[in-house]
């Protein structure tokens, strides 16, 4: 086989290919890293904020960021999953040498060209920080290419905070400002507390020539889009990442649309200047 | 990977749905090397204690039930209400609405025109054998259940999806949707079309809609939809000639635990 | 000197919730007796305002495994009290039901309840393994009397198309003509099992006592009849009651009845008993060929005539579909019922032996009474008879072996004491 | 292409030659209504038809079908196609137009080959609608009274006799192999015209409004109070949904067996109108009251759909109408909201006139 993996949809569009799993790292109680490696020949070929879709046999399918940097794809690529039923519960059951089916990628990831000489404002919520390392970690790969780079944090608790390890470099580097809260603190806390709003305050931003992207869960953006509108940031330059119910990620089953937008087709990542007028979207 | 250990256990009830476990093992034997059953007592004479999943049938008639209840779920991981006794109190509710005296009167009485012979008087309450409690109850009054096989019996197939579900550690998931789903699905002219009522747009769909594809009306043995429109379905009914009274009349043979609770 | 008190708690591989206890010192019976500790249901508390198209669906779970056998002797009753009669298909349509179930039921007790006392097992699923190729054939036998019941009543257990006037919904000749097919096929089947029965050797006690089943001229009948016993009596089934006689015994839940013996057996022996001439020529051919006679008095040899009840209700069943096929199936709806007030008694040969269902019916169409008298009610008091007979016999036998024993004869009455204590109102207002 | 005439008994020699090399299904009668279903011999043909319970999409689109079989262990995976050489016969032109619908969007962005493949495999022989098939249908305001261009073959009843407009090359290729036809002559042209002229006043107008103004209408009316109304009555029982023509959402399942190692992925007709539709894993729900969802379900009957693919959402059949037991329809539905829009009064509910 040779080729980029969404090219196999040419048999059938619902027909994943094996992936092996390489290594599984914990990272909380709830989530795990997960390294994949597509059969040999094939490449996965994403841009930051595309996902795929993940197969347990036998289990179901289920939509998935992909959480690694096309910049550094060794071949494989990482899945940061929260076990939240079925298919992410049997995934990890799973150790390293099984195999998982994999499609896609699909969606419209981050227009990073976009973004080039511009500041970047990561405003990330719990797993919202999933897709967004992806798209992080490239633009920290190509630091140069952009302006201020600032990262917005929040957690629900310190054991919750996921890639500490990574925050921890973003921190050495200098280049990055990195801010992290947490809603509830246990007693080694020693940052910020309170939701992800309260970090605004503390982002100097420079809001005509600044790039805002946003993910979490559903009830987090308005308030952080009040923040990045209210800071003067242009709607078209405010960029957010949507979850939506999805059963084949190809723009047919329906469960995912937001009025008439197919979430897994013109999305999951939008400007918020394309879903304003969008009355289901926020 | 060692096969769980299932049992299967049985109160108050017709003993339809265990049968409906023996049958399935007509379409799916292989159940057999899936899982070791170490407790069938319909099937069975080994009484193994030892099990990882109980399957219980029947309804909670009796003190003693409950605490045969509690021990099934202190060794259980996983408990599924088997059929509509265990899961809604079922059939055996509906003597639920009378005393409890006046129920036992019905049938052991010894004034009834119908039985003459009588050499031991009329039980009591308090018998050792008569000593049922005033309401059949689900189990789930009792003790937390992790999964429902709900039908009045069980259907086949959806046991077998259910064990093969519990076996891969996956949640086992029954429809929340009404029968009309299914219904349509079968393609069967509504039975309001066709100048009958029913009760499937407010009941569990997961039987394939078998009672109206057989041209009689859904008796509601698989239980409401945790989010029904009653409101709506009383004027649908309303207009096929029946009132609120009609509707809960019918619902109550499978229903009136659950309706009873709400009152 | 010899001492036992053996109790089997909740007896297996029955229908329901029984006990055995026998408690006998030197020699001297004190107690023997079979405790049935089901809970009662209270059926009749349950019917009583219901309306009468809901009593052959309520009464139906009485049992989920003479389901048809209710559901049928329930319409029977309804329909007797609403004076309705329904038409020749639909008579023809609930005898092939009722054969179907006969047969599940008769195949489910041989191979399932009964075969693994013979081979030394605790169920039928070591079976699976040491003996495959006969589970499988029960599962096969099994699986075509099921489908059977099916395409008649919508499904196996707890019928759905059965109505008062006849059926909300017809099989298509296509289904029958497959089940035909299949029953053909399934004479191989049938014939193994009677070998199998056979080569088993049943315990050699005999005790002789009143065989009562329903009789009827020209066939051997399954639904409704003239009550017959082999003492010589013979009652319409409207005077049930003096057969029956209920009573009460202070050890069990379900009710007991006797005739004018101590007690009386019904079920497929005492059915063999008074209706050996009425039987399908290869089912007597099958019952010589297990040393079967009419009159047999060894219980334990119920499970025998449940095997020569196979052979009947199979080949009854494919005369059945050919006179269906015959006269062609009729688009026909149910008989319209006018409703009044009524009173009315069914009558039917459930696996087990003779059921009786008795309603009121109210003006307005609701159940003002009902008795029912279930077959495993009206054989406790003969199957203690039978048990106090046999344990003096056996008492200086090691316990294990007086307990197989009691619980193998109690087992071959194929009791179901779920329904046994599932009675019925006896008391109008 | 051209036109030729067939005879009634021509018809039913046609359908059982043809079921030597075709699953044959047309409409067949079940307690007063009617379902597509096998035909397997001439007297199974019932052309003159009221409407299916569910439409003929079911063949290019099963209620439940495989699209993949697997191996759990060494992740062995293939898919699945079924698609039996099949004609589908005696569609009326709403159903057609609905097949056209689907076809775009299965064949647009991500072709699914599935549906392609059945529908590759599938003749489609359509008939002119001469009477209204339900006392729901609306097709005459919905523009779906005639044929479009998705048959193969369309066929139009002149009392002894139907003509047959020949829609394609595989059409023409079947009609020649199993079919004793012949070519219309210019008495059968006006006969056809005159039947076809007569048709249109026996079907009403239903919408109080062009069609055309249908997308722009939805597109006003998001925040109409209708939709709370029709929340109310709804039973969220997916009646509507199970038996349109143009619906085609679908939930995906893995079944797998006892031994856990060998399974079937299925797709199985979904329901916007079911409480979980739009709901994630945690409970989030997008839709949560009935409300939003009759909302969504009008809004891609007439906008959505036609934003996406240029066709309307609906073609008409009522369907959905009749199906309804809450008496939830489209045509009522449509002229409230246009009645809301041009301050005129509503008509009174209550379904067909
Ligand atoms: C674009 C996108 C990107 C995502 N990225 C990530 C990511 O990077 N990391 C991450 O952890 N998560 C991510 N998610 C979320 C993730 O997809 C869900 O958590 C996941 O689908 C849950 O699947 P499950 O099978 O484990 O959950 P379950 O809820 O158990 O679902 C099991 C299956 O059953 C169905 N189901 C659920 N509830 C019911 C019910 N009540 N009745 C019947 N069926 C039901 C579901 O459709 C599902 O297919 C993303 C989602 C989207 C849309
Ligand atoms: S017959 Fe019953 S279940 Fe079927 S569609 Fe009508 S109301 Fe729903
Ligand atoms: S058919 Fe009617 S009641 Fe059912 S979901 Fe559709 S609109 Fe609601
Ligand atoms: S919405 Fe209703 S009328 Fe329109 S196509 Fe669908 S079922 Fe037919």
């Amino acid at each position: 086989m040779s080729g980029t993996l969404i090219e196999t949809l040419g048999e059938s569009l619902y027909l994943p290919q094996t992936a092996r799993i390489r290594d599984v790292r914990p990272i909380t109680a709830m989530e795990k890293l997960f390294t994949l490696e597509l059969p040999s020949g094939l490449t996965l070929d994403h841009n930051p904020g595309q996902f795929i879709e993940l197969s347990v046999l036998g289990v179901g399918e289920a939509p998935i960021s992909i959480s690694s940097s096309p910049s550094r794809s060794n071949g494989t690529f990482e899945l940061c999953v929260r076990r939240a039923g079925d298919v992410t519960g049997a995934l990890h059951r799973m150790a390293a040498g099984q195999v998982v089916g994999v499609r896609g990628p699909f969606g419209r990831g981050f227009p990073i060209e976009r973004f080039r000489g511009k500041d970047i404002l990561f405003a990330p919520g719990g797993l919202g920080l999933a897709p967004l390392r992806s798209l992080i970690n490239q633009v920290l790969d190509e630091r140069g290419k952009y302006g201020r780079v600032t990262i917005l944090y929040g957690a629900k608790h310190p054991s919750e905070l996921l890639f500490k390890d990574e925050l921890a470099a973003w921190k050495e580097r200098g280049d990055v400002e990195l801010h992290v809260t947490v809603d509830r603190p246990d007693e080694n806390w020693t940052g910020n507390v309170g939701v992800i709003t309260t970090l605004f305050a503390r982002a100097q931003v420079y809001a005509r020539n600044t790039v805002a992207v946003t993910c979490g869960p559903p009830v987090m953006y308005r308030f952080v889009l009040m923040e990045l509108v209210g800071k003067g940031i242009p709607d078209g330059n405010i960029y957010l990442s949507f979850e939506r119910r999805m059963k084949c990620g190809v723009g047919k089953c329906g469960h995912c649309q937001i009025n008439h937008i197919y979430t897994c087709q013109s999305g999951p990542v939008f400007s918020y200047a394309e879903i304003k007028g969008v009355q289901e979207a926020l | 990977m060692s096969r769980p250990k299932v049992a299967f256990f049985d109160f108050t009830s017709c003993e339809g749905c265990q049968l409906t476990v023996v049958d399935t093992l007509q379409t799916h034997p292989e159940l057999l090397d899936a899982v070791e059953i170490v407790q069938f007592r319909e099937a069975m004479t080994e009484k193994g204690e030892d099990y990882q999943i109980a399957f219980v049938e029947g309804s909670c008639a009796r003190k003693s039930d409950e605490e045969r209840l509690a021990r099934i779920r202190q060794q259980a991981q996983i408990v599924v209400a088997l059929g509509a006794c265990a899961h809604l109190g079922g059939i055996n509710a509906i003597r639920n609405r009378l005393p409890l005296e006046a129920v036992v009167n019905c049938v052991y009485n010894e004034n009834g025109d119908w039985s003459e012979t009588h050499p031991y008087g009329r039980p009591r309450l308090s018998d050792r054998l008569i000593n049922v409690e005033p309401t059949a109850k689900p189990i789930e009054a009792i003790i937390t259940v992790d999964a429902i096989l709900p039908g009045c019996p069980i259907d086949r197939e959806e046991f077998a999806r259910v064990t093969r579900q519990l076996l891969q550690g996956s949640q086992p998931r029954v429809p929340d949707y009404p029968l009309c789903v299914e219904c349509k699905f079968k393609e069967n002219v509504c039975l309001f079309q066709r100048g009958q009522v029913c009760l499937g747009p407010v009941i569990r769909a997961g039987c394939g809609a078998i009672c109206p594809t057989y041209g009689e009306s859904c008796e509601g043995c698989r239980g409401p939809i945790s989010n029904p429109n009653m409101d709506s379905m009383q004027s649908v009914l309303a207009e096929a000639g029946l009132t609120a009274d009609d509707l809960l009349s019918r619902f109550s043979m499978f229903g009136t635990y659950q309706m009873m609770k709400l009152e | 000197m010899s001492k036992v008190q053996l109790e089997v708690h909740y007896l297996t591989r029955v229908e329901g919730h029984g006990n055995i206890v026998i408690d006998a010192a030197d020699g001297e019976l004190k107690r023997c007796e079979l405790q049935v500790v089901e809970t009662p249901r209270f059926f009749e508390a349950m019917l009583r305002g219901r309306p009468y198209t809901e009593a052959s669906h309520i009464t139906s779970r009485i049992c989920g495994i003479c389901s048809v056998g209710h559901a049928t002797t329930s319409l029977q009753a309804t329909e007797a009290a609403l004076g309705v009669i329904p038409s020749e298909q639909t008579q023809l349509l609930r005898k092939l039901n009722f054969l179907g179930e006969v047969l599940d039921s008769h195949i489910l007790h041989i191979y399932m309840l009964v075969a693994p006392d013979f081979v030394g097992t605790g169920s039928v699923f070591p079976l699976a393994k040491s003996h495959p190729h006969v589970v499988l054939r029960a599962l096969r036998m099994k699986k075509l009397a099921g489908d059977l019941c099916a395409v008649i009543g919508g499904r196996h257990t707890h019928p759905i198309t059965m109505c008062v006037g006849g059926f909300t919904h017809l099989p298509g000749n296509r289904e029958l003509e497959e089940i035909r097919a299949r029953l053909e096929a399934m004479r191989e089947d049938v014939t193994a099992t009677v070998e199998l029965f056979k080569s088993l050797t049943f315990p050699p006690f005999e005790r002789v006592t009143e065989y009562v089943a329903l009789r009827k001229p020209d066939e051997y009948t399954f639904i409704g009849g003239t009550i017959t016993s082999t003492d010589k009596f013979e009652l319409p089934v409207s005077d049930y009651r003096e057969v029956t006689n209920e009573y009460l015994s202070p050890h069990s839940t379900a009710k007991h009845t006797r005739h004018h013996r101590d007690s009386y057996m019904v079920g497929a022996l005492a059915r063999f008993n008074v209706n050996y001439d009425r039987l399908h020529p290869r089912a007597q051919e099958a019952a010589s060929a297990l040393g079967l006679k009419p009159t047999c008095a060894n219980p334990y040899l119920n499970s025998a005539a449940q095997v020569v009840e196979i052979v009947h209700c199979a080949e009854e069943a494919i005369a059945l579909i050919d006179a269906l096929l015959k006269r062609g199936i009729e688009p026909e709806a149910p008989k319209r019922v006018e409703v009044h007030a009524g009173e009315g008694v069914g009558a039917c040969e459930a696996p087990r032996g003779t059921l009786y269902h008795h309603y009121r019916v109210g003006d307005d169409g609701r159940i003002t009474g009902a008795n029912c008298i279930i077959p495993t009610g009206q054989n406790l008091a003969n199957i203690e008879a039978d048990m106090r007979a046999l344990v003096p016999t056996i008492l200086n036998r090691p316990q294990d072996e007086i307990s197989l024993g009691l619980e193998m004869l109690v087992r071959a009455y194929d009791p179901c004491i779920s329904c046994a204590t599932h009675m019925l109102d006896v008391r109008f207002e | 292409m051209s036109l030729r005439v067939i005879s009634m008994d021509a018809m039913g020699r046609f359908v059982a030659s043809s079921r030597s090399e075709y699953r044959v299904v047309g409409p067949k009668p079940l307690h007063g209504q009617y379902i597509f279903g096998d035909v397997e011999s001439p007297d199974d043909l019932h052309l003159n038809y009221t409407q299916t319970v569910i439409p003929p999409k079911k063949y290019l689109f099963p209620q439940r079908e495989e699209l993949l079989r697997f191996k759990s262990g060494d992740g062995e995976i293939e898919p699945v196609f079924d698609a039996p050489p099949t004609i589908l016969l005696g569609l009326h032109t709403c159903d057609l137009h609905a097949i056209r619908l689907l076809d775009r969007v299965f064949s647009s962005g991500h072709v699914d080959q599935h549906y392609r493949r059945r529908r590759d495999n599938t003749l489609v022989i359509s008939i002119e609608c001469l009477r209204p098939c339900s006392r729901h249908s609306f097709c005459k305001s919905m523009g779906t009274l005639s044929a479009t261009d998705a048959f193969d073959l369309h066929l139009t009843d002149l009392g002894a006799e139907y003509t047959v407009d020949v829609g394609s090359e595989a059409g023409e290729a079947l009609l020649a192999k199993h079919a004793k036809t012949r070519r219309a002559t210019d008495d059968d042209y006006q006969r056809l015209n005159t039947a076809l002229a007569q048709k249109w006043p026996h079907f009403p107008y239903r919408l109080d409004f062009d069609v055309s103004e249908l997308p722009s209408l939805m597109r006003t009316s998001y925040n109409s109070p209708l939709w709370k109304d029709l929340g109310e009555r709804c039973l969220a029982c997916g009646s509507c949904t199970n038996v349109c023509p143009t619906c085609y959402c679908f939930n995906v399942q893995d079944e797998v067996d006892f031994a856990l190692s060998a399974g079937r992925r299925v797709r199985i007709w979904d329901s916007c109108q079911l409480d979980e539709f739009a709901t994630i894993a945690g409970g989030h729900n997008f839709r949560k009251t009935r409300a939003e969802r009759q909302r969504h379900r009008f809004l891609r009957k007439g906008q959505y759909q036609t934003d996406a693919f240029g066709l309307l959402g609906c073609v008409g059949c009522g369907r959905c109408a009749q199906a309804c037991l809450a008496h939830i329809t489209p045509v009522d539905t449509f002229n409230t909201l246009h009645h809301e829009r041009s301050g005129g009064a509503a008509r009174p509910k209550g379904g067909a006139a």
